[in-house]
């Protein structure tokens, strides 16, 4: 079966993503496909490559990296939420005269569109949120 | 045609598990996750208004989230039942659409 | 299943400005509504202050977006349901909501209301009938 | 020696509102801000409760929040103050301490 | 005013996990130690579940902090309020919690218990008599 | 009086950044003191200098950075919050190999004492949050 998962918050602060992950996970290791999570509000925040949590914790994005790296997902964060947050490739930060970005590796930053293709595509959409 | 319903929160903290049982169709299931799974607890003050659905509808609760609070499996009211991440998977594929009450 | 069109359900319970999942989920509505999908949205507990009519944010210094939800018409999002319950429970009544409207090109254009006020259990109704509910 | 709480989310949504209620000392004070300001509208469900604890303590509800939500001043309970951010200022420095039920 | 010594309240309202809140509070407590103030802990609502014995985060992946608790009489945070009507609303009580101890150093040292069950009357005193109450 | 000022969300998602800021302008236009505002849990990301929220929106990152500057306010922004959540100023950045910074004028990295610090020498502290 086809899963859509939607991530509403970000890491640490809400447990949100961390379910997401995990659920994301169960549903590869049993045999369905996720083609698409798609990250919104606060859950851009997943994102970012400048996190250091302390040692003996999670690092969210690392994990969310690995796993779509493992299993070719594809990661999106919205444009318009990044945006009003801070969160920017290296495109974005031309485009708005920046002088950093953020975003980590196998994530992309793309539109509101992709999160409605995203629900007509998947046989279930499963949102994480606060 | 049934609804797997998410609940994330404490329902002693806010009302979206009192509003998703206000919802809920004969033959749906109910998934308490995060804080909501402290609501699974046998003998809490709202424990009666849960068992009162049960013959209706199901409820599951996530096991990692219950040992995260340090709630057993022998303590939660009588008729919830608990399930892992893959269980909490196929709850998603058997029901026909997901609602997150957030 | 690309082909098929889906019913799409935006459950609303949150108030304005307090957070911005208002604001957001509006966006993506928005967006939606190019998508040719069957949309409906649900407004119930906090989430029907999110229609009051004579919102004022100057003193708060954000953007007041609730005349967007007039535009919706223009997007042809056309049902919006309200929970009866709801409102009363926080001393609202219809009276209280923005007065919204689409030109129906079914029916020569006529100017009909947007908003429909619905019962408890038929909320629940209309959540049961979805492809796809989004609750943000 | 009296204590300015501040309650911020929706009395409908969370319970802030109504453990703050529990906790407050006659001659205290309450401040209504951000979505709380929703529970100072007339005839709503918990009306009754706040306007009951209207002799012991004063209830103020911060206008900016009231008008961003359309809801105008000759809609609240009877007895509920209105005040604005220089209001909200001396609120702060005439109690004794502040206390924020988040 | 910053030779007084003041009284502060740490207010603990939110379960562990679902949100940060518990463990970053416990951050501050931590580091508000080391500046001789006087200290005490308020349990109250969800804020019990932080207390509870057994928590095992093995499955979620993330750092179990309730050992932590335990260290806090080492830090000289010996008063941990938990309100008795918050325990049992939500079925738990006094023997589901952690059993915490501080060394009394003005009584030889004597091992005592740093959680003191208090009615919801009692905790509003405590909140009552405090300089700065901390709630995240 | 003095007054201390703690914001515990992000901007955007909640509104207790938005509050705190009116808050301490008209304590400062009432002629109060305000010497620090603490920004903890998510509250750190006020101070990022990536976001570009639409033009019609406020930017309180820079509302917030004009403010201090007019009125010489010490905006502190916890360490260990910052760093699980990913705000970096140069010398964070470098000491943790990370290859960029996002951190705002006007804002300032340090540890939890100085919150304690600011309860310890305010006349009142005021907590704004989720």
């Amino acid at each position: 079966m086809k899963f859509g998962v939607l991530v509403n918050e970000g890491p640490y602060t809400h447990q949100a993503a961390n379910s997401a992950y995990h659920f994301t996970k169960a549903a590869l290791e049993n045999g369905h496909e996720v083609e698409r999570v798609f990250f919104y509000h606060d859950g851009v925040n997943v994102g970012t490559r400048l996190s250091v949590p302390p040692q003996d914790e999670r690092n969210l994005q690392k994990d969310w990296t690995a796993l779509a790296k493992k299993h070719n997902i594809d990661l999106v964060i919205c444009i318009a939420a990044a945006q009003r947050r801070g969160l920017l490739d290296e495109n974005e930060a031309k485009r708005q005269g920046k002088d950093a970005n953020n975003i980590a590796e196998g994530f992309r930053i793309s539109g509101l569109g992709q999160l409605i293709e995203m629900g007509i595509k998947s046989d279930r959409l499963v949102i994480f949120g606060d | 045609m049934s609804t797997l319903h998410i609940v994330n929160k404490s329902p002693f903290e806010t009302i979206n598990l009192n509003s998703c049982l206000n919802h809920v169709k004969e033959g749906d299931s109910i998934l308490l996750i995060e804080d909501a799974v402290l609501g699974a607890l046998a003998q809490n003050k709202l424990a009666d208004n849960i068992s009162e659905k049960l013959g209706e509808i199901s409820i599951f609760a996530l096991l990692a989230d219950l040992s995260a609070r340090g709630i057993g499996r022998d303590r939660l009211i009588s008729g919830i039942k608990t399930t892992d991440y893959a269980g909490f998977v196929e709850l998603v594929a058997n029901n026909e659409r997901t609602q997150s009450w957030l | 299943m690309s082909d098929e069109v889906k019913k799409f359900l935006y459950v609303n319970r949150k108030a304005p400005y307090g957070s911005i999942y208002a604001l957001e989920s509006l966006e993506v509505v928005l967006i939606g509504a190019a998508f040719e999908q069957e949309v409906s949205l649900a407004f119930l507990d906090d989430g029907v202050f999110q229609l009051t009519k004579g919102q004022d944010t100057k003193e708060i210094g954000v953007k007041n977006f609730s005349p967007t939800y007039r535009a919706l018409g223009d997007y042809d999002v056309t049902k919006l349901y309200v929970e009866e319950e709801s409102l009363k429970e926080r001393g609202l009544g219809i009276d209280d909501l923005q007065y919204l409207t689409y030109e129906d090109e079914d029916d020569d254009y006529k100017e009909k209301p947007s908003i429909k006020v619905v019962s408890r259990k038929e909320m629940a109704d209309i959540m049961a009938e979805q492809d796809i509910i989004l609750s943000f």
